[in-house]
């Protein structure tokens, strides 16, 4: 079974059309809205493994289909379909996960009134993010990317009559916008740079030797390349939509939406699309890598800013007590990782991360979400507790997603990901400062995961809710064991021994000896983590949900500005909004006296001349005509007089016509 | 004098519909006027009876057809100008002919 | 034969005339039923026999019955169905362009040379060939006629309706 | 179906007609001044008074005008006298009678406390339904002679009851002869002792009342 | 007399040769006028008296079936009642109320009177016996029947009371509703023969299916359709009961006849057992056969006993009628004349188009043409009834 790279289309296409379906349904057609979405995402993911299939054959080739949208003139805008391992292995990635969590979502969202909407958003969601994945040229990637930003507005916000959802969503939408103003403008750049914004076109598209040459040796201001200035406007969207440090602030307020969405939209698939787009372009990311003179690498600063998230969000991480903010934190501070590993040149790497951590962290969230359905939407894990007992294919799944996202050795995929992302790292010949900065978001990650594993699973239930938990349906634990499987199994793809995946996407790739010393230290860094998580919070279990974290009794204020997420939010509010306000001040009085008042001279003068043209218009020009109608409609006016509204007249009018016409005949006519 | 029997037909219809038309011409009375405008209508009808009774081509029988068609569309003004009526008079609270001129000139 | 005919035609005109001149509005309206009764006898009298029992059914039957209700309808109380007089000059402006009209008919039909017809037979025309007549040459206005009163009958009932949807669906 | 319903209720109205005809347990009607009803035992309207014998009625009254009925009368519609002399009744002991007994008719409301509160059942209901006349005023007003009726009379219509109350009357009345038997035997004792007493004292002891 | 006259003497010829012994030795034109006087003096005093027996009749029945022996009393089973009441009527006070319009007060039950006299005229009673042979009979039927909703808004008009003239409106209203489906309920009797002759229209239906089975509109689907229709039309048509809404003496105090007494409403009374015999009349005509016998060997019994026989069945299913059903509201009135009988009349205007298409079938064809015609009757009825009767299902009353 294959599919041609003529048919990518349909992959998308089933999920925009479930998604129509669901907007036609009915509010009581649940199980319509729901069949539709699923039917859609399980055909998509049966054409995915096609595509797949179709694209394993050469690994090393980018099949293309392109076409052309609408002409302008001479040029014309041209978009086509993209099929190469990485699109295929991301598609078969996003419908499987998707799939699954299509079906849990049934189960979660089974009490909302709303439950067809939301299918709807979710296919439509899948249609953008799937569009994203097929896209051969950077216009439709922008339309889908777009669109996902779309639906993940309207997901954050599908309990809008929640404040905090409502805001939650206007902020990501607002934040991941600042990021793709870069990219617009990107876009914009390179387009004018090069004539085209097709990937790969025979030759002559952007990704392609003669287009990057060519950017290259151009430089713009501060000496940069332009195909650095443009990888970092790219960079910029990619920044917004995964996470990274200085807009990662709405990703975490993303966990207001339902469960399901977090884990699809904000763990699994559309953070990723920010790594996906820089995976994508990595050619035009690498191309100043050939100069080495160049002030600034664009990927120097992938890789500083992917070290700076990975660091911050496993710290951050630490003192949040949501479980589910605990998980959007190392969700940031995953995608940091895998940025680092693109800034660092692997980006073969950061790819293979991005898989695993899509299913572990599907898992974490979609098992966190059986946890809050449990407990009756209880989110905060000081509330919960002694969960183990009652829930235990949840507390297994979630126990297996944990020690993959904590890189528990050998088994777990997060493992060999994380380890070639740190080898990677190591290998990075500018700077061991991104390696050192994984190396402690290891251990923060081993150690926040467990904290969170004690807190919620073990001990005592802590609150009536988390007393009267029960596990949930199958149709919600089914696809747990399912991701837990894939979790698990997900690593042996990309073993040092057994590099399957680095080659599949990467024909060129070799792997680079002198693992195993690193892979050592990183094992006793994971064993530290989880060592200290659970002397800290393991040995001493919470009694009480208001007792204070053990951290907490010792360095307060530490941990109040963790809890607080370092103010960002706070400072945000104080830097940018406070400029915001002060440029819409500026510009208002700007505009109001300065600008207005040259509009105003120029429209007086317009005005004046206006006048003048009017006085000779209607004095000279208009004169003889105002005569003739003021004639005619005195006239009418006359006529009309006749128009008496008297029905009586009318008639007797009528009679003596006719007897006058009887009369001049009988009289005068002749017979 | 000696009149045929269609010259009486005649003269009959000629009175019935002066009579309508005076009466149509001198009530203020929408409803009257409606009927003096009948009562012409139905002189003409027996016109049209009188002429196939005892004009020159009887056998046709268009006459007579021509005024069932006539007594229809009779009874189909009727009801649209009295809906009319009731209509105008839900306006202007009565149904003086000569007060309803609003669209005079 | 003329006998019968002038005493038709006499309270016939009689009726009318009495009618358009009295004040009282359910007086008028029944006189004039009696003058379209009238009208059918003279049909009968005429030989059209069907046409005469048409003139009856939809005049006295139908059309009697909507002017009927439009009268009750547009009366504040049973007190106002004497209409107010109606003023001088227009009734003598009507009587003299109604007796202008009706000199004139009378002159144009007295000095006309309608000879009396040579066909002393009385003519006749069974129902079976008007409905031949009906639904052949003329099927066409038969059909427009038919399409004229069901529009008439929506628009009466719309033009009339809200509350009072009775007065629409009178002719049948 | 529709219309199944008409034809059954056509049916039940059809069985009806028929049935009239022949079979008596559907035409109840009873053709009145010819046929006259069979009033129920416990049918009751008006009140009247007992008498002992129907050839005396006046003298053989039970009532003896004591007037309680009178008084309970909740339309007040009894008017009694008493009367100045004693008779004696059916038993033969001297009582006050009524000299005048009127009920009014047009404003008695049947409602048989008069029958409840007599000590001696002298006022019982009757069962007359046939007394309309053309005098609003005093053809209504029944007075002593109209009222009185045998105790045959009662017997015939209320014979239930009736056998009650002349059970217990004939008992009371046995009764009170033993007692006076009784008492009359100690007289006669008394009279012994009397006659035995010294007869000096004779003289002044006067004779027991009876 | 001599003998050949009694030869020519039959029973089926007896009226119109008594008519004859009477007025045969008059001069043509008198002889005409007198024939007609003759035949309307007899029409009125046969059906007054028929009246006034149904009167009796209708009384009678109605205490039967309420398990009474009705009236009794006046002369032998009560047979001299009528003529007791119509003394009583003509006796008793005619009362005018003041300000009423007394010109039309009283001609309101004249009118209804001789519209309902004048329905009589082209029923042909018997095979010769009709007292105007008219082509457009049915239509004149019809159009004097029509004339009758005058004199019913003339009553209440006349009243000067406003409650008789909202009954009146409102029985206007029931008499034009039900005018609908009884006219369209006779439209494929017309189609079917071809003429509005009511004499024609008993010609056609003469002869034998099978040689015993007459042939009678009633005995077919759609004649059997329409004979239901126009029976539950006429019923409305001339206010019995259930549809007597314009007369309720207990809920409307009688309606438009509140202000009338004595002898006009006796007038009124009499109208309605006119109007009710002739529509009977009518529907015997139309759908019964007319005056032809029920069986082949039954034709010797003179054609007039025939239609008597018939008519007073129907009326008699009147009565009965009358004492079994409760009084509709106004509202299931007139939605029962929209929303059923007239679309039902209409759906069986194309069943008899189809039935008469299809009078050529025969043998298996035939079987499948009335198959066909039965179900177009049946389904519409059971559809259209289904809607009507919708939501409103059994009822169980709490008080009763």
């Amino acid at each position: 079974m294959n599919l041609s790279v003529q048919y990518l289309w349909l992959i998308p296409a089933l999920p925009l059309l479930a998604a129509g379906i669901g907007a036609l349904t009915p509010r009581s057609g649940k199980a319509i809205a729901a069949g539709a979405t699923i039917g859609a995402m399980g055909l998509a993911f049966v054409l995915s493994c096609g595509a797949l299939v179709t694209a394993l054959k050469d690994p090393a080739a980018h099949l293309v289909a392109n076409f052309t949208w609408f002409e302008l003139g001479h040029s014309a805008v041209r978009l086509g379909w993209l099929l190469d391992p990485l699109t295929a292995l991301m598609c078969v990635m996003v419908t499987f996960v998707g799939l699954l969590i299509f079906i849990f979502s049934t189960g979660y969202m089974h009490e909302d009134a709303n439950f067809t909407r939301f299918f709807c958003f979710l296919s439509l969601f899948a249609a953008a993010m799937l569009g994203i994945l097929i896209a051969n040229s950077l216009l439709l990637l922008f339309i889908s990317w777009e669109l996902v930003g779309l639906a993940s507005y309207l997901l954050i916000g599908f309990w809008f009559h929640k404040p905090a959802a409502a805001a939650a969503a206007k902020k990501a939408f607002i934040t991941t916008r600042i990021g793709d103003l870069g990219f617009l403008l990107g876009m914009l750049w390179l387009s004018d740079a090069t004539g085209s914004l097709l990937f790969y076109d025979a030759g002559k598209g952007v990704l392609e030797t003669s287009a990057l040459t060519a950017l290259v040796t151009q430089t713009t201001v501060g000496g940069l390349a332009v195909s650095t200035a443009i990888g970092l406007l790219l960079f910029c969207g990619a920044a917004g939509k995964s996470g990274q440090f200085p807009l990662h602030v709405w990703l975490p307020d993303a966990m207001e939406g339902p469960t399901p969405v977090s884990a699809l939209i904000h763990a699994a698939t559309m953070v990723a699309a920010g790594v996906f787009l820089i995976a994508r372009v990595y050619p035009l990311m690498s191309a100043d890598q050939a100069i080495a003179t160049a002030p600034l690498h664009a990927l120097s600063v992938v890789a500083a800013i992917g070290a700076i998230t990975a660091l911050l969000g496993a710290v951050i991480a630490v003192a949040q007590n949501d479980i589910k903010r605990i998980l959007a934190f190392s969700t940031v501070s995953q995608l940091g990782y895998m940025m680092l590993a693109l800034g660092v040149g692997s980006w073969v790497a950061a790819i293979f991360h991005l898989l695993t951590h899509a299913f572990f962290k599907a898992l974490l969230f979609l098992a966190a979400g059986s946890v809050i359905h449990a407990a009756h939407h209880e989110q905060d894990i000081r509330q919960l507790g002694g969960l183990k007992g009652p829930l235990k294919v949840t507390f297994a799944t979630f126990a297996i997603g944990m020690m993959a996202l904590a890189g528990v050795p050998f088994v777990f995929s997060g493992f060999w990901s994380k380890e070639a992302i740190l080898h990677a790292a190591h290998g990075w010949n500018v700077s061991h400062l991104p390696f050192y900065a994984g190396l402690v978001a290891v251990v923060l990650t081993a150690f926040y995961m467990t904290r969170l594993v004690a807190e919620a699973f073990f001990g005592q239930a802590r609150s009536p809710a988390s007393e009267h938990a029960h596990e949930s349906p199958a149709v919600m634990t089914v696809p747990l064991v399912l991701l837990a499987i894939c979790a698990v199994l997900l690593g042996f793809l990309g073993t040092p021994y057994w590099p399957w995946l680095q080659h599949t996407l990467d024909p060129k790739f070799h792997s680079e000896p002198g693992g195993g010393g690193l892979m050592v230290t990183s094992i006793v860094l994971v064993a530290l983590g989880i060592g200290s998580g659970w002397a800290v919070y393991g040995r001493r279990l919470r009694a009480k949900a208001s007792a204070p974290d053990p951290i907490e009794a010792k360095v307060p204020d530490l941990f109040a500005a963790l809890a607080a997420r370092l103010g960002f939010d706070e400072l945000y509010a104080a830097t940018v909004g406070r400029l915001n306000t002060f440029l819409a001040d500026a510009a208002d009085v700007f505009d109001r006296y300065i600008w207005d008042g040259a509009v105003r001279l120029l429209a007086g003068l317009g005005q004046f001349t206006g006048n003048v043209t009017r006085e000779t218009d209607e004095n000279l020009v208009n004169g003889g005509f105002d005569a003739t109608s003021e004639q005619l409609k005195s006239t009418a006016k006359t006529y009309s007089r006749a128009q008496t509204g008297d029905t009586h007249g009318y008639l007797m009018l009528v009679a003596l016509g006719f007897v006058l016409l009887v009369l001049a005949v009988m009289l005068g006519g002749t017979r | 004098m000696s009149l045929s029997p269609l010259q009486l037909c005649l003269l009959f219809s000629s009175a019935l519909f002066c009579v309508g038309l005076i009466g149509a011409l001198s009530r203020s009375n929408t409803i009257l006027v409606l009927l003096g405008i009948e009562l012409m209508l139905n002189a003409a009808n027996i016109n049209f009876i009188a002429f196939w009774r005892f004009g020159p081509a009887p056998a046709a029988g268009t006459g007579v057809v021509f005024v069932l068609f006539s007594i229809a569309v009779a009874a189909a003004e009727a009801a649209v100008g009295l809906a009319l009526v009731i209509a105008v008079y839900r306006h202007q609270k009565n149904i003086r002919l000569q007060e309803a001129n609003r669209l005079k000139g | 034969m003329t006998l019968a005919f002038l005493a038709i035609a006499f309270v016939t005109v009689a009726a009318a005339a009495v009618a358009m001149a009295l004040r009282n509005l359910i007086h008028s309206a029944l006189l004039l039923v009696f003058n379209w009764a009238g009208i059918a006898a003279f049909y009968l009298w005429a030989g059209a026999e069907f046409v005469a029992f048409s003139q009856l059914m939809v005049y006295v039957g139908a059309v009697s019955m909507v002017v009927l209700f439009a009268v009750l309808l547009t009366q504040r109380s049973p007190q106002s169905f004497r209409e107010q007089p109606d003023s001088i000059s227009r009734v003598i402006g009507a009587l003299l362009v109604g007796g202008a009209v009706l000199g004139v008919l009378f002159g144009a039909v007295l000095s006309s040379r309608l000879a009396p017809s040579a066909a002393t037979a009385t003519p006749t025309i069974s129902v079976k060939e008007l409905g031949s007549l009906l639904m052949g040459p003329h099927a066409a206005a038969l059909l427009i006629v038919g399409v004229i009163l069901t529009v008439t009958l929506i628009g009466a009932v719309i033009i009339a309706s809200t509350d009072h949807a009775e007065s629409g669906k009178d002719e049948s | 179906m529709l219309g199944t319903g008409l034809l059954k209720g056509l049916g039940v109205t059809a069985k009806n007609f028929v049935g009239s005809y022949h079979d008596p347990e559907r035409y109840t009607t009873i053709e009145y001044p010819e046929v006259k009803p069979k009033l129920p035992e416990a049918y009751r309207n008006f009140p009247f008074l007992v008498t002992e014998n129907a050839m005396d009625p006046m003298g053989t009254l039970r009532c003896v005008a004591c007037q309680i009925c009178e008084k309970e009368c909740p339309p007040q519609c009894i008017y009694i006298e008493k009367s100045k002399d004693k008779k004696p009744d059916a038993s033969g002991k001297m009582q006050i009678y009524p000299a005048i007994f009127d009920i009014d008719t047009s404003v008695c409301m049947s409602c048989q406390i008069c029958v409840e509160v007599c000590p001696f059942d002298a006022i019982k209901m009757d069962q007359v339904f046939e007394i309309a006349t053309t005098d609003r005023y005093d053809a209504l007003l029944l007075r002593r002679e109209q009222l009185a009726k045998p105790n045959s009379y009662y017997q015939s219509i209320h014979p239930t009851e009736a056998a009650e109350v002349d059970g217990r009357l004939a008992a009371d009345r046995k009764a009170a002869e033993e007692k006076a038997k009784a008492a009359a035997a100690a007289k006669a004792a008394a009279a012994k002792a009397a006659a035995a007493a010294p007869a000096a004292e004779a003289p002044k002891t006067p004779p027991p009342a009876a | 007399m001599n003998a050949a006259f009694l030869a020519t003497l039959s029973l089926e010829l007896l009226p119109a040769q008594l008519r004859d012994m009477v007025t045969g030795w008059l001069p043509e034109p008198w002889r005409w006028l007198v024939n007609s006087i003759l035949a309307i003096a007899v029409i009125l005093a046969s059906f007054g008296l028929l009246f006034a027996y149904l009167t009796l009749a209708e009384r009678k029945i109605l205490g039967r079936v309420q398990n009474r022996p009705g009236p009794n009393r006046t002369g032998y089973f009560g047979l001299l009642q009528p003529f007791a009441d119509g003394v009583k009527a003509l006796t008793k006070e005619d009362i005018v109320p003041r300000g009423a319009d007394h010109l039309l007060h009283f001609l309101a039950p004249v009118a209804l009177l001789a519209f309902s006299i004048m329905t009589f005229a082209v029923l042909p009673f018997g095979r010769n016996l009709v007292a105007v042979e008219l082509d457009a009979g049915v239509l004149y039927f019809f159009a004097a029947g029509a004339a009758t909703e005058l004199a019913v808004f003339m009553a209440g008009w006349a009243s000067h009371n406003k409650y008789s003239l909202l009954a009146a409106m409102r029985a206007l209203a029931q008499l034009i509703s039900y005018e609908l489906p009884l006219l369209l309920s006779f439209v494929p009797v017309i189609m079917i023969a071809g003429s509005l002759s009511t004499q024609e229209i008993v010609h056609r239906q003469s002869g034998w299916m099978f040689g015993f089975v007459p042939q009678w509109h009633v005995l077919t689907p759609w004649g059997f359709a329409g004979f239901a229709i126009f029976m539950t039309a006429a019923l409305a048509e001339s206010n019995r009961s259930p549809f007597d809404l314009p007369e309720a003496e207990s809920e409307l105090i009688a309606g438009h006849l509140t202000e009338y007494s004595g002898f006009k409403y006796a007038l009124f009374f009499m109208a309605e057992y006119f109007g009710m015999c002739a529509l009977c009349g009518m529907a015997v005509t139309l759908f019964l056969g007319g005056w032809q016998a029920p069986l082949p060997f039954l034709e010797f019994i003179p054609s007039y006993v025939w239609f008597a026989t018939k008519m007073l069945t129907l009326l008699l299913g009147f009565i009965w009628v009358r004492c079994t059903f409760p009084r509709l509201r106004i509202d299931q009135l007139t939605r029962f004349a929209w929303k059923f009988l007239v679309p039902l009349a209409l759906i069986n205007l194309g069943t008899t188009a189809f039935w008469s298409l299809t009078s050529g079938w025969t043998g298996g064809l035939q079987i499948a043409r009335w198959l066909v015609a039965i179900a177009l009757v049946v389904i519409p009825f059971q559809l259209i009834g289904r809607k009507l009767s919708a939501g409103l299902g059994p009822r169980t009353y709490r008080y009763a």
